[in-house]
């Protein structure tokens, strides 16, 4: 799009409340997982405002319902920008929902943050990413792997983009390990049935699965692979979209497996206690947190920050602003690259243990920069068969 | 035994019967006759209990069954052979009939009388000639034990030697005593050698009325002629 | 070998578990015609009672055998609440059925999603469901067997209900035409009621085999409403035995096609497969005949 | 003798096994009005059934050098023969006035169809009239009763101007008034006609019948006047019982 | 008296097809914001397949649960041909969408290579659905497949084609579907101007798609397919094939679909699986039974209001919304049958049939009987 030229922002930030879009499937197949993060919006919002907002204004929160239709997000986001005049929208979990929004945002000039570990390839001025992008997660994954000494790798995933994109990305990578990859599998985003897929894995009996499934698809995966007779001991998995949330629904089938992530609840550090007991306090003792919940109520942070850094809510002041914008998060510090918007962040390995909470085994050094585009990968050659 | 008083019924917004009123007395038979159109089915539909009634009341044996369901009624002695030779197409001639009792000796009995279902008992319904179909319908009606029977042109599309099989046996039926009937018929002669006493419909109305027997054929068809 | 004997042996538990959630519907489809895209929340509920039955009695080895009655009680009872509230009046127009029956899958959906969280809830399987046995190279889980046993259970139940009593007749003589059940003595109401409760029954059971391989989450009834339908379509309306077919083929034949090919296009082949197949025989694998033009 | 006859040879319909219709032959003449009577399940209705491509048949059919057995249904009615229905089926959402002009598509070209109809074309006020209608006319056809829907069916054969009519008992639950006009119609109608005519009301059969031909089984059992028929012992013992002479329907 | 009647029955419908040409082409452009009028442009692209399905379905007796098979033909038919405008903006002739190099290769099929071609992509946008539903029609008319065997085999048409789009993500950009447009034939997509011309283009041929129902409402051809909905087997004793006039009605449903799909993709800036599903199509459905199916303008004014009905009750009650929805459903199906277009008629008649209403909602004619019903 042609950035900001025809687009005056309506925002109203002379009252004494600033206006927030939150842009969650709160109905649709993506509830499951959206759901949480709009919870953890919220309760970041409740803190802000308890201790005198951003910029002294009051967030003002306007929920929509993305549908878990990329259509509706790209309605949605559109209403908030144009319609209410919210100063920033937080939200989307599929690549699809981020992917309908992103013209709609750069044409109207606004900004978005969006919370979820991704693919990467992709950097826009009026998106922030909170999560992931593959280089702080994916490729330490591999890294992990590697040090573990693997030597054979199934790729089993959601067919869509986010695994698809992945698992290009990691069969490059594990070619540049060393690693062979005896087996790839997808299934529809949430399909039940792995028992075919599963089978494979048996008879292909690889050192190690890299499982990039999404959401409610990966209960009937893990059942199914405890099922066939595979455990964490005779052939683990590495997942990097099973999460405290999603754990408990796997029960003791998941105990021993691993994930890859930048947060878990088990974290130990002051901000994070803080964090789960506001959290339960809010919602709950049986509520779990987890990554993108913890990125979104980053998310909401970093951007109180960068407001007053900025000392305004103009989007180019703030994208100007940008650069080295940090918080320290319950995941650790996280600083924003002013150049692609994604955040430094710290790549964790956890491990379930009974209970379904995640012990580390394994932390990259210090925060991983963000490389979207995977330029300091000398092996990634994105136009490879 | 079955009385109608002052119903007026139709179907939506059109009236189709307009204050008709009608008694079948206990061990009587009364027949309704009427061109095409006057409301006889109607007139049926409202006794049975298959069509609510606007205005007026529906009583059998003295007690106001007026809101009671079709199923209710028939449990309480009432019999219906609707018209159109209906059938349950999908089950087998047996089942039309077991649908009603699966007492061997009850079935026997009715065949007895329709002697021409024995070879089709494993045909399905759907399948059968309209006739069949109507002997059928007639033979499951006569399982169901009724005290009253009422029957709608039950010889439309029936070969001539069964339809003097059915005057027989609706004849021997009466001749029992312990059951009324009320039949809708266009063959004034057979309705009237069958009855005692009739009624003649036109659009809507009871136009005429009176006792049975050969003697009111006279009446019947000036009545009709109108 | 395994080759072979994987997608047989997994497929047929699948087909096993389409014939569960379709038998309900032959019932309520079937023989009733009303078409209830409600029945995959049912589905859901008889998950959702496998998880609850398990929080009450946590021996799961006790509690999963406990769930299959109290799941056809709640997903019945659900199912004679639908039919007494709004399927009763609507059997003469059988396809609006459809579109109320998606308002009702939508607002058990959103009533699940409040009542229970987005997220899904555990469902433990049994300690004496625990493991596999090798058959020719397949780990085969013996929870796919008892979801087998439990079809062939739930089918033989059904197949004497209609065919040794007296309401097996009702029911079709409802359907077939109501006016003239009644006028027989057949109380329809009575017959919808009961028809409804077991057929909704039915699928309280299904949910209980499927929550052992998914656990419960809201949507889990839409995923396997549309191939349920199919299999009953493709069996033929008021047919079990087509049923038993179109379902135990459907769920092989999507294995080997997903063995093959992939998850997703097998899905798609399977249903070109449907499509193609009732070209052949439009009105399912057994067909019922009648004269004249209705 | 022209052309414009329908001729059936060696027919026979088979159900499962199960022999419905068996080695008929039959010459159905213009200008006559043939009556088709027989028990109940002899085959009647199948026959007609045959002859209009609703069943599959064996043998042959043919009606001006065409043979119907290889002919879809709508292609035999294009070719003149039309028939009604035992139980009478009228498109029930429709009005009178349009199922009887719908009756009348075959006459127009494809191309007019996207055309609406202005007014109501003569031949089916005709109908209208002849059929005693008229009042009726705006009304749904679904509401009609039982004898009304059956003239409606007659009249939608008027407007088709079919040259071969098959009615399936057309004056069953008529009244004998009913049935008078009904005959007269049919007669009328008849003399530049084949029709035939499936009835059990003996009467009627007397009043109209120029030929009658007795189905049994499957077969035909006779062929004949009347009298003929009636005088027959078998048609008497399977058909007429004993009530043959005093069949008096009214 | 009877005069100004029939000239009402004549004329009235195209008085009301005028109020709404008047209301989306004149009083909403000048009184809604450019983000309201661009919500209502994506109503209109549904609004105009239901009139399609009003078509088939309210006059046809086919219930089309899939028709977002045919509104996702034309949808990714101009959706391909926006996304090679946009490569070929920025990347020149030869250049081919972002989302292949991403996900893929970059190497794009032959298939897409016609759909540079704007004049190609529009025949196409009619064409395709038509040949599509053509074949489809054939082979589902002519054997006799319909009732709800037909409903339920459309419903798992549109899960396969949905399948099959998530399936091959390297040719449609799978589960994302596809967006980024940046121009339309040459026009700036961002620019409001031709956002509120491509929505006049949407109004436009949703009046159009009106005046070809209208007419066929009226037309011999129209009364035809009421019959054939009604007794599809007597029709043939009229000398028709009931197959031929099934597919004609199914075939221009199939291509308004298309073409509402087609205006869907720049309007909304994306076309994907969830825009074309199961679920899209039933509510597709909803919309015109809402409306009345069998009303001319029912189904339109159905599809807006359930368009306007997800997005005003999802923007009031984000979290409650479903529960209104479903409601919704239940509601209308079962106290208006005949959809909310009827609901005068329906009480003044009521009111004229007191004092003793039917037990039991039988307002509508009994089912066609063949719904259910299997015939040799
Ligand atoms: N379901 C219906 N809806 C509306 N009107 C109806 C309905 N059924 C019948 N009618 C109308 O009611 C009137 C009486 O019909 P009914 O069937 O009672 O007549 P009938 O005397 O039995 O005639 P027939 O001798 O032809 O059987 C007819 O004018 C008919 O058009
Ligand atoms: N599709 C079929 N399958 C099996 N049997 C059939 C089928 N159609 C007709 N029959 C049988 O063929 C025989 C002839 O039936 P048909 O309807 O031709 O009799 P009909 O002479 O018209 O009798 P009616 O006077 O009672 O109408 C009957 O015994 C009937 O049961
Ligand atoms: N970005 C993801 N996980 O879809
Ligand atoms: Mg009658
Ligand atoms: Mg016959």
């Amino acid at each position: 799009g042609d950035e900001g030229a025809s687009s005056t922002s309506c925002v109203d930030s002379s009252g004494d409340t600033i206006k927030l879009g939150f842009l969650n499937s709160t109905s649709g197949a993506m509830a499951i997982s959206e759901q949480t993060v709009r919870d953890s919006l919220s309760l970041a919002a409740e803190q802000i405002n308890a201790s005198g907002g951003i910029l002294g204004k009051k967030i003002e929160p306007v929920v929509e319902d993305g549908a878990s239709d990329p259509a509706v997000f790209a309605e949605k986001i559109e209403k908030l920008l144009t319609g209410d005049c919210v100063a920033a929208v937080f939200g989307g979990w599929t690549s699809a929902s981020r992917k309908a929004m992103l013209p709609v945002v750069e044409a109207d000039h606004g900004l978005l943050f969006y919370p979820v570990q991704y693919e990467g390839l992709e950097a826009s001025k009026n998106i922030y990413y909170t999560g992931a992008t593959t280089n702080q997660q994916i490729i330490p994954a591999m890294d992990f792997l590697k040090s573990k000494g693997v030597k054979t790798l199934f790729l089993a995933g959601s067919d869509y983009v986010f695994p698809r994109t992945a698992n290009k990305i990691i069969k490059q990578y594990a070619a540049e390990l060393g690693i062979k990859i005896v087996g790839e599998e997808y299934v529809p985003l949430d399909d039940d049935d792995w028992t075919t897929q599963v089978a494979k894995i048996v008879a292909a009996k690889p050192d190690f699965v890299f499982n990039t499934i999404n959401g409610s698809s990966n209960v009937g995966f893990i059942k199914a692979y405890y099922e066939q007779g595979l455990t964490a001991k005779t052939t683990p998995i590495i997942s990097v979209s099973i999460a405290e949330e999603e754990a408990p629904a796997m029960g003791k089938d998941v105990t021993g497996q691993y994930a890859a992530w930048n947060y878990f609840e088990s974290v130990e550090s002051p901000t994070n206690d803080a964090f789960i007991k506001a959290f339960q306090d809010k919602y709950g003792k049986d509520r779990p947190t987890s990554d993108p919940m913890e990125a979104a109520y980053t998310s909401l942070y970093l951007y109180k920050n960068l407001v007053e850094k900025a000392d305004s809510f103009d989007v180019d002041k703030i994208n100007a602003a940008a650069d080295g914008v940090s918080f320290d998060a319950p995941e650790g510090t996280v600083t924003i690259d002013g150049e692609n918007h994604h955040i430094a962040k710290t790549a964790l390995i956890g491990q379930i243990n009974a209970d379904n909470q995640f012990d580390v085994v394994w932390s990259s050094e210090k925060p991983i920069e963000p490389d979207p585009f995977l330029k300091g990968y000398a092996w990634w050659d994105p136009s490879a068969k | 035994m079955l009385e109608l008083r002052d119903v007026t019924a139709g179907y939506g917004r059109t009236r189709v019967l307009e204050g008709v009123s009608l008694h079948v007395p206990e061990g009587g038979a009364v027949a309704v006759m009427g061109h095409n159109g006057a409301g006889k089915t109607t007139l049926l539909r409202v006794a049975v209990g298959l069509l609510p009634v606007m205005r007026g009341q529906v009583l059998l044996d003295g007690e106001d069954v007026t809101r009671l369901r079709p199923n209710k009624r028939v449990a309480r002695g009432l019999g219906y052979v609707p018209q159109g030779q209906l059938s349950f197409p999908h089950m087998t001639t047996l089942e039309n009939l077991q649908l009603v009792s699966t007492q061997l000796s009850a079935i026997d009995g009715v065949l007895d009388t329709f002697p021409a279902l024995r070879d089709l008992l494993g045909r399905r319904a759907g399948l059968l000639s309209g006739g069949q179909r109507q002997q059928l319908a007639i033979a499951r009606t006569l399982l169901t034990n009724p005290r009253m029977l009422i029957l709608d042109e039950p010889t439309e599309g029936i070969q001539p030697n069964v339809v003097a099989e059915i005057e027989g046996v609706i004849a021997a039926l009466t001749a029992r005593g312990d059951l009324s009937v009320l039949l809708v018929e266009q063959h004034v002669g057979f309705a009237l050698r069958s009855t005692d006493a009739y009624y003649v419909l036109e659009s809507g109305r009871v136009t005429s009325s009176g006792a049975g027997g050969p003697g009111a054929l006279d009446a019947v068809r000036t009545a009709m002629a109108v | 070998m395994d080759a072979f004997t994987t997608p047989l042996l997994a497929g047929t538990a699948t087909g096993a578990l389409l014939l569960i959630a379709a038998l309900g519907l032959a019932l309520t489809f079937g023989q009733m015609g009303v078409i209830n895209m409600a029945h995959g929340e049912f589905l859901m509920a008889g998950a959702y009672t496998t998880y609850l039955t398990q929080q009450v009695v946590t021996d799961t080895d006790l509690s999963i055998l406990l769930a299959l009655p109290v799941a056809f009680l709640v997903a019945g009872s659900l199912g004679l609440l639908l039919e007494v509230a709004i399927i009763q009046w609507m059997y003469r127009r059988p396809l609006d059925t459809l579109l109320v029956t998606v308002g009702v899958s939508l607002l058990l959906q959103q009533l699940a999603k409040d009542l229970f969280g987005a997220q899904g809830d555990p469902v433990h399987t049994p300690g004496w469901l625990d493991g596999n046995v090798d058959v020719l190279g397949y780990h085969w889980p013996y929870r796919q067997m008892f979801t087998i046993v439990l079809a062939v259970a739930a089918l033989a139940a059904l197949g004497a209900l209609l065919k040794y009593t007296s309401y097996g007749r009702r029911i079709r003589a409802t359907v077939q035409n109501r006016d003239l059940a009644e006028t027989m003595g057949v109380s329809t109401r009575t017959v919808d009621r009961v028809t409804f409760f077991v057929g909704s029954g039915l699928a309280g059971i299904g949910g209980v085999a499927v929550s052992l391989i998914s656990g419960t989450n809201p949507n889990l009834g839409t995923t396997y409403i549309i191939s349920a339908f199919l299999v009953v379509v493709a069996g033929g309306l008021g047919q079990l035995k087509g049923t038993v077919i179109a379902a135990f083929t459907v769920g092989v034949v999507t294995a080997y096609f997903t063995d093959w090919f992939s998850s997703s296009m097998a899905q798609v082949l399977t249903f070109a497969l449907v499509v193609v197949f009732l070209q052949l025989r439009p009105q399912g694998l057994f067909t019922v005949r009648t004269r004249g033009l209705a | 003798m022209n052309d414009d006859y329908l001729e059936v040879r060696g027919v026979c319909v088979d159900f499962d096994g199960f022999r419905a219709i068996d080695d008929v032959d039959l010459t159905l003449l213009q200008g006559r009005l043939h009556f088709l009577i027989g028990p109940n399940g002899a085959g009647k209705t199948t026959l007609v059934d045959a002859v209009t491509g609703l069943v599959p048949a064996s043998g042959l059919i043919r009606y001006r050098n065409q043979d119907l057995l290889r002919t879809k249904p709508h292609r035999i009615v294009r070719s003149g023969i039309g028939r009604t229905f035992q139980t009478a089926t009228v498109f029930e959402g429709l009005s009178v006035l349009q199922n009887l002009d719908i009756a009348g598509g075959i006459h127009r070209r494809a191309w007019r169809m996207g055309l609406a109809r202005r007014g109501t074309p003569s031949y089916v006020e005709e109908a209208l009239e002849t059929i005693g209608l008229t009042d009726l006319r705006e009304r749904p056809a679904g509401v009609l009763a039982h004898g009304q829907k059956q003239w409606l069916e007659i009249g939608m054969l008027l407007v088709q101007d079919a040259r071969v009519m098959l009615l399936d008992e057309p004056v069953a639950g008529m009244s004998a008034e009913e049935r008078e006009q009904t005959g007269d119609l049919l007669r009328r109608i008849g003399s530049e006609r084949t029709i035939v005519v499936i009835e059990h009301d003996m009467e009627f059969v007397r009043s109209y019948a120029d030929v009658v031909t007795v189905m049994h089984a499957g077969k035909v059992l006779a062929e004949g006047t009347v009298a003929e028929i009636q005088a027959d012992p078998r048609v008497q013992e399977v058909y007429l019982g004993r009530t043959a002479e005093e069949a008096d329907h009214a | 008296m009877k005069q100004l009647q029939t000239w009402g029955r004549t004329w009235g419908p195209l008085l009301g097809i005028a109020l709404i040409a008047i209301a989306l082409l004149v009083v909403a452009p000048a009184v809604l914001s450019p983000f309201r009028l661009n919500n209502l442009g994506k109503y209109v692209c549904w609004a105009i397949a239901g009139v399609g399905i009003g078509l088939a379905w309210g006059r046809g007796g086919m219930l089309v649960m899939g028709q977002g098979v045919f509104f996702g033909l034309g949808g990714y038919a101009m959706a391909m041909h926006l996304k090679l405008e946009a490569a070929m903006a920025t990347g020149g002739p030869d250049a081919v969408p972002d989302f292949m190099v991403l996900y893929g290769d970059g190497t794009m099929p032959g298939w897409w290579e016609p759909f540079r071609s704007g004049a190609f992509t529009l025949t196409a946008i009619v064409v395709l659905p038509a040949l599509v539903a053509t074949v489809l029609g054939w082979a589902i008319f002519k054997r006799r497949v319909r009732g709800a065997y037909f409903a339920i085999l459309t419903q798992a048409l549109a899960v396969a084609f949905a399948t099959l789009l998530v399936a091959t993500i390297k040719q449609t950009g799978g589960f994302n579907g596809l967006n980024q447009f940046t121009q339309f034939f040459g026009y700036n997509l961002y620019d409001p101007a031709n956002k509120r011309m491509i929505y006049s283009i949407a109004a436009t041929v949703l009046v159009v798609c009106l005046v070809v129902v209208w007419q066929l409402y009226r037309s011999r051809f129209g009364e035809l397919l009421v019959a054939t909905r009604d007794a599809e087997e007597r029709v043939r004793f009229l000398g028709h094939d009931p197959a031929n006039i099934k597919l004609v009605a199914f075939v221009l449903a199939a291509v308004m679909a298309s073409i509402g799909g087609a205006l869907f993709a720049p309007i909304t800036g994306i076309i994907s699986p969830s825009d074309v599903d199961a679920t899209a199509s039933i509510f597709l459905i909803a919309g015109v039974a809402l409306g009345g199916r069998a009303l001319l303008l029912g189904p339109a004014l159905g599809a807006l209001a359930v368009g306007f009905g997800r997005t005003a009750l999802s923007e009031s009650f984000p979290d409650q919304w479903t529960y209104f929805l479903g409601l919704l459903f239940i509601v209308v199906i079962l106290f208006f049958p005949a959809g909310l277009g009827s609901v005068g008629s329906q009480v003044r008649s009521r009111l004229r049939a007191l004092p003793s209403p039917p037990r039991r909602t039988r307002t509508t004619p009994a089912a066609p009987a063949d719904e259910l019903e299997v015939v040799r």
